[in-house]
């Protein structure tokens, strides 16, 4: 592989070098929060007062994941968050806009049964972290 | 299990990546978790190319039929503690693919899952939350800890 | 009785083996964080101050792993190949003087350059019976690969090494490294690029590293290792790395010996052997991330066509410019 | 109907006047060719010599009720697509095969016996393809009458012994788990010393029996399924289905939808195209190289993030329009990006001419010559680096494509090194479609209302994916369901170019041929 004459030296040569000194392009994110744009598809918030359970969300969920539960009388759409997709079809189908949208994208967990999202439970409007 | 141990297995964590199934959505965000702005190898997780080499295994995808029978095998390949994480909607529950006549809906219908990501395709910051909070809760208990990435 | 308790902790623990387990985690974790400052991302930082244990956090969590033997692979070889490679490669790094002096005291003999060069090629002989006895199809290429590779490429580096030796006229590398009062890269620049260059190929690093591919054969022969072999065989890789940055710095950077300031000459050497190698180091990693992996024929003729010619070239050409032009200008 | 389309539609009726053939104009888009188990492959012959880039771009297996349906789509370079109409008897479904005549054909004969059940005689290589293979015989998934509930899986067949008979043969699987692949899928190499003798691909390992769901989903829920058939380019499925839609409906969609959808397909090739880059930098084993690209590919993600609101899967499309406006204090955010981006692609393109062990791993391997690339139908870069210029957005400008200015890039050195030349050349396009696109994003509603239930009828679609020409055919039957949707992606023509020039390679060269076509599996299993 020797030395052999190239037509000109390859520009990876000075890249690398000035990439050592510059710093890294690396943002720092569970210590630097990772800013996310407006409008971004995170978790969805359900406003209980709102909902006149119609029932259109779970009919136009592509991926099923919403479910209509009896509640003290009235049918409530119970979220599956394993099963969600986050296309927001359910917010743009709600003739109420019950359905908001949040910057929440941190939903990992380690036990499934807390991606169920019961419909009281999130009957205060706060816009806080989950549990 | 002695505290050097327990350090040296959370602060280098290898990785196997296995797609299941995918719309590789989740996979090229799995990849992309190597990049310069995500950088995984800041907390040590290195992607290995061999079962044998791997403690957690990211599994993509709702499993299909021709799919369960390899990851099962990957799995029973892996040493002990080994651990795995199911990433985006396919591999939490089969995803928009619920109920094909292919699919068997979700990761925890072959092998056992110890962290679920939701998300279609989750970000990278958010597997990266998920793999942290599964090394998390291998922990051994502390009751005083203050959980630090609130 | 005192069993010459110096020998022992000379051996054993300050240049010897515990300085080299600790040095060569040390020095892959520079690999590492070049390599990525090259890549413009940040590499291992969380672990200890940047970064600095994730070998050590590696290797710790590899020995506390479960140990598989897969069913076909032969037991014992299997066993045993990886521990072998690395005492072999231990053992030859302690031949080479590090601070003034070999580790082993008084332990360089007439001739020891041939006999290191033959204890890597043993040492990678070892490793390709450890790819070769785990029943993996893909180890069984990847160690035939290896096989290919290194044997190729020793005969051009021993024919490079014997440019600095004829040059300091002996075979004992204590003394081409004392030799060295201006040191052999200026006297034989073509001898010390052409030795980098089969270097990079002797230690599978990236224009030359068929032998573990990730693209072609998965792991390579690490591909059934798990547990304490495997961490076995990385320390072995990273041993490997030290040995050759350190025979570059003993034959063409003039050895541990530098420019002492004040006090105990033995800890300036150390300090000057040490900054060379880094040194040497940094420039592989270099060019590891300069260069795609080359197909395992463009290697051989590399080799055989290439780098064969140049280096019996390299090797006229100083003794030819050692007998004729060096006495007028010395 | 333009001068050009005319003379094929006379030769087709000159030649098949009397016989039972009828060529109906005007039906499924271009034109509709009805015939039966005799005639069709005259048809097809008289199709091959009127044009020379006659291709069969797809195959569909549709169940007809009394009959099974076998529609030949053949797309002719001036007549745009014809489709030939071939109904078999449900009790004896056997058609003789035309892969003799179009070897690109095969694959799709292999899908339609796997999933509606038709037997092509005289097939090279019958056998599995898309399902599984314990998968019960006798089920035919897409029939109406399947019974696909509590299936009996026949025991999984072991695996292949390690290598036949002869001892140089050695047969190495590039199995569904390796590193090198995002996706599994399966090589069976024949290797002989260091050359490749034979390549068995098998696929079906990503089924997930899309087609099968559409038709029990709605027309609003089928977009979001469609799009996830492939998370790279999911938008150029969601938009194919969507125009399909369209089309059976007569909407006109608003100038400013056509123009965001413009800009969010390119934006799905643009991120394609660099991570395609990246991986081939992955492949031949330039980590360094995979690492920038994959920097700056990151700015596009964002971009689609702020328009869609996810950085993958945008999501943006609906029938009749798009569901998100682009608001305009994005948009100089968003030109800022783009041209970041483009400041760094001179390095990359000297990167491609200067580095020696690029060139030593790339230039000429895998080479497609022009008239194998034409005879096996394939499509997009791969057909591009072999000078065939074929692009749906200049043969057949959808969107807002025909308004826009851009350059068709081929190479005629038709190796792996033309190919990611090519897509590197078609990132510079994108950026200049995009900021075209942003310029001058005219003003207006960017949603119509629709209908839920679509009435009866059928149509084809084609979209120009990142890896290459993406064909949709629909078929509604009048209610909120569709009855058949049948999807041919790019990589599902392109599989037999990898296997044509694997063939008589050097084995490391398997890896960068390989990516050179840029395959995408989620697409070819659906």
């Amino acid at each position: 592989m020797g030395k052999k004459k190239k037509s000109s030296i390859s520009p990876m040569v000075k890249a690398l070098l000035s990439n050592l000194f510059k710093k890294p392009a690396t943002c720092q994110y569970p210590f630097v929060k990772a800013e996310v744009p407006e409008g971004f598809r995170g978790k969805q918030v359900y406003d209980i007062n709102l909902c006149i359970s119609c029932g259109l969300c779970s009919r136009d969920c592509p991926a099923s994941a919403i479910e209509m539960v009896e509640i003290n009388g009235k049918r409530r759409p119970l979220f599956h968050l394993d099963q969600c997709i986050f296309c927001y079809q359910c917010a743009e189908s709600c003739p109420r806009n019950a359905i908001q949208s949040t910057k929440i994208f941190e939903l990992a967990t380690t036990d499934k049964s807390s991606l169920v999202i019961k419909p009281e439970e999130k009957a205060q409007k706060e816009n806080g972290e989950q549990q | 299990m002695s505290k050097l141990a327990m350090w040296a297995r959370l602060k280098s964590p290898w990785v196997l990546h296995f797609n299941s199934g995918a719309c590789n959505g989740c996979d090229i965000e799995v990849v992309a978790l190597l990049t310069p702005r995500f950088d995984v190898e800041r907390f040590g997780i290195k992607l290995e190319p061999s079962p044998r080499h791997a403690d957690v295994l990211l599994v993509t995808g709702s499993v299909t039929q021709q799919c369960a029978e390899r990851l099962k095998r990957i799995y029973d390949q892996m040493p002990e503690p080994k651990f795995v994480v199911a990433i985006g909607a396919c591999a939490c529950s089969g995803g928009v693919f619920k109920g094909n006549y292919n699919v068997l809906n979700g990761v925890d219908k072959v092998i056992p899952v110890n962290a679920y990501i939701p998300g279609c395709p989750p970000k990278p910051e958010a597997i990266i939350d998920g793999v942290v909070k599964l090394l998390n809760s291998l922990k051994p208990e502390k009751p005083a800890k203050k959980e630090k990435k609130k | 009785m005192l069993f010459d308790l110096y020998f022992v902790f000379r051996v054993l623990v300050f240049p010897g083996f515990t300085f080299l387990f600790f040095f060569t985690m040390f020095c892959d974790w520079v690999e590492r964080k070049i390599e990525a400052r090259m890549q413009n991302r940040m590499g291992p930082t969380f672990t200890g101050p940047g970064g600095i244990l994730q070998p050590f956090a590696d290797v710790v969590k590899l020995l506390t792993k479960e140990d598989i033997v897969p069913g076909g692979a032969k037991k014992t070889i299997f066993r045993i190949a990886p521990i072998i490679s690395f005492s072999i490669i231990v053992f030859a790094i302690s031949f080479l003087p590090i601070d003034g002096a070999a580790i082993i005291p008084n332990s360089s003999f007439a001739g020891d350059l041939i006999f290191i060069m033959a204890l890597i090629t043993i040492a990678n002989f070892f490793l390709f019976l450890s790819g070769w006895a785990s029943a993996n199809p893909y180890s069984d290429i990847g160690a035939s690969r290896l096989l290919t590779q290194f044997l190729g490429y020793d005969i051009p580096l021993v024919i490079l090494a014997l440019a600095p030796a004829f040059l300091a006229g002996s075979l004992t590398i204590a003394s081409i490294a004392a030799s060295q009062y201006l040191p052999f890269i200026i006297l034989a620049p073509w001898a010390f690029v052409l030795f980098i260059v089969t270097l990079q190929a002797e230690l599978e690093k990236d224009p030359f590293d068929i032998p573990h591919a990730e693209s072609e054969v998965v792991g390579g022969l690490e591909t059934e290792f798990c547990g304490g072999k495997l961490a076995f065989l990385r320390l072995t890789r990273d041993m490997q790395i030290v040995f050759g940055a350190a025979l570059v710095v003993e034959l063409f950077l003039g050895g541990p010996y530098g420019p002492v300031f004040f006090g105990f000459p033995a800890f300036w050497y150390f300090l000057w052997f040490v900054l060379k190698l880094l040194a040497v180091v940094v420039v592989t990693e270099y060019l590891t991330c300069l260069f795609a992996r080359l197909r395992i024929d463009q290697v051989l003729t590399a080799n055989w066509k290439v780098l064969l010619p140049l280096s019996v070239l390299s090797l006229t050409l100083t003794v030819a410019v050692a007998t004729w032009v060096y006495p007028l200008v010395m | 109907m333009s001068q050009k389309e005319t003379d094929i539609l006379s030769v087709l009726q000159a030649k098949f006047k009397d016989t039972s053939v009828q060529v109906q104009p005007q039906q499924l888009g271009k034109v509709a060719v009805i015939a039966d188990a005799t005639t069709y492959r005259d048809v097809l012959k008289a199709l091959l010599e009127a044009d020379e880039k006659t291709a069969v771009i797809a195959i569909t297996g549709i169940d007809l009720g009394a009959t099974l349906g076998v529609f030949y789509h053949i797309r002719t370079s001036t007549a745009g697509i014809i489709t030939i109409k071939v109904e078999v008897p449900q009790e004896e479904p056997r058609l003789k095969t035309i892969s003799d005549l179009m070897p690109g054909a095969a694959f799709d004969e292999m899908e339609v016996t796997d999933l509606v059940g038709v037997v092509f005689e005289g097939h090279p290589s019958p056998g599995r393809l898309v399902l599984p293979d314990n998968w019960p015989d006798g089920v035919f998934p897409l029939r109406k009458d399947a019974k696909l509930d509590n299936l009996q899986f026949k025991p999984t067949p072991p695996s292949e012994p390690a290598s036949p008979g002869n001892e140089d043969i050695v047969k190495i699987i590039i199995g569904p788990q390796h590193p090198a692949l995002l996706e599994p899928e399966k090589f069976a190499l024949k290797v002989e010393g260091e050359i490749v003798k034979d390549v068995q691909p098998r696929i079906g390992y990503v089924h997930r029996g899309i087609e099968k769901a559409a038709e029990s989903r709605t027309y609003l829920q089928d977009v979001y399924l469609v799009e996830r058939i492939c998370g790279i380019c999911n938008a150029c499925h969601a938009t194919c289905f969507v125009e399909a839609v369209e089309k059976i409906l007569e909407t006109e969609v608003p100038p400013r939808a056509k123009y965001i959808r413009t800009i969010l397909l390119e934006l799905n090739r643009l991120h394609s195209h660099l991570l395609t880059l990246g991986h081939a930098g992955l492949e031949i084993g330039f980590e360094t190289l995979f690492q920038y690209f994959w920097r700056d590919r990151e700015p596009i993600m964002d971009i689609t993030e702020i328009i869609s609101g996810n950085r993958v899967i945008s999501s943006g499309m609906t029938v009749g329009g798009v569901r998100r406006d682009i608001n305009e204090a994005d948009i100089p955010k968003i030109k800022g990006m783009l041209t970041s981006l483009r400041k760094r692609l001179p390095f990359y393109k000297k990167v491609y001419e200067d580095e020696p062990s690029i060139k030593m791993r790339m230039k000429n391997v895998g080479t497609l010559k022009r008239e194998d690339a034409l005879k096996l139908c394939i499509v997009g870069p791969t057909a591009r680096g072999s000078a065939v210029d074929i692009d749906v957005r200049k043969d057949e400008p959808y969107e807002a494509y025909g308004e826009i200015p851009f350059k068709l890039i081929t190479y005629n050195e038709g190796d792996t090194w033309a190919r990611m030349n090519v897509r590197m050349d078609e990132v510079e396009e994108s950026i200049n479609i995009i900021e075209y696109a942003l310029d001058n994003l005219p003003t207006g509603p960017f949603r119509v209302r629709v209908p839920r239930v679509v009435p009866a009828g059928e149509t084809v679609n084609r979209v120009e994916a990142p890896r290459g020409e993406l064909f949709y055919y629909l078929k509604s039957n009048g209610t909120a369901y569709p009855e058949r949707v049948k999807v041919r992606t790019p990589t599902f023509a392109n599989i037999p170019a990898f296997l044509a020039t694997a063939i008589g390679s050097n084995i490391a060269d398997v890896p960068p041929n390989f990516v050179s076509l840029d395959p995408c599996f989620s697409c070819t299993d659906r």
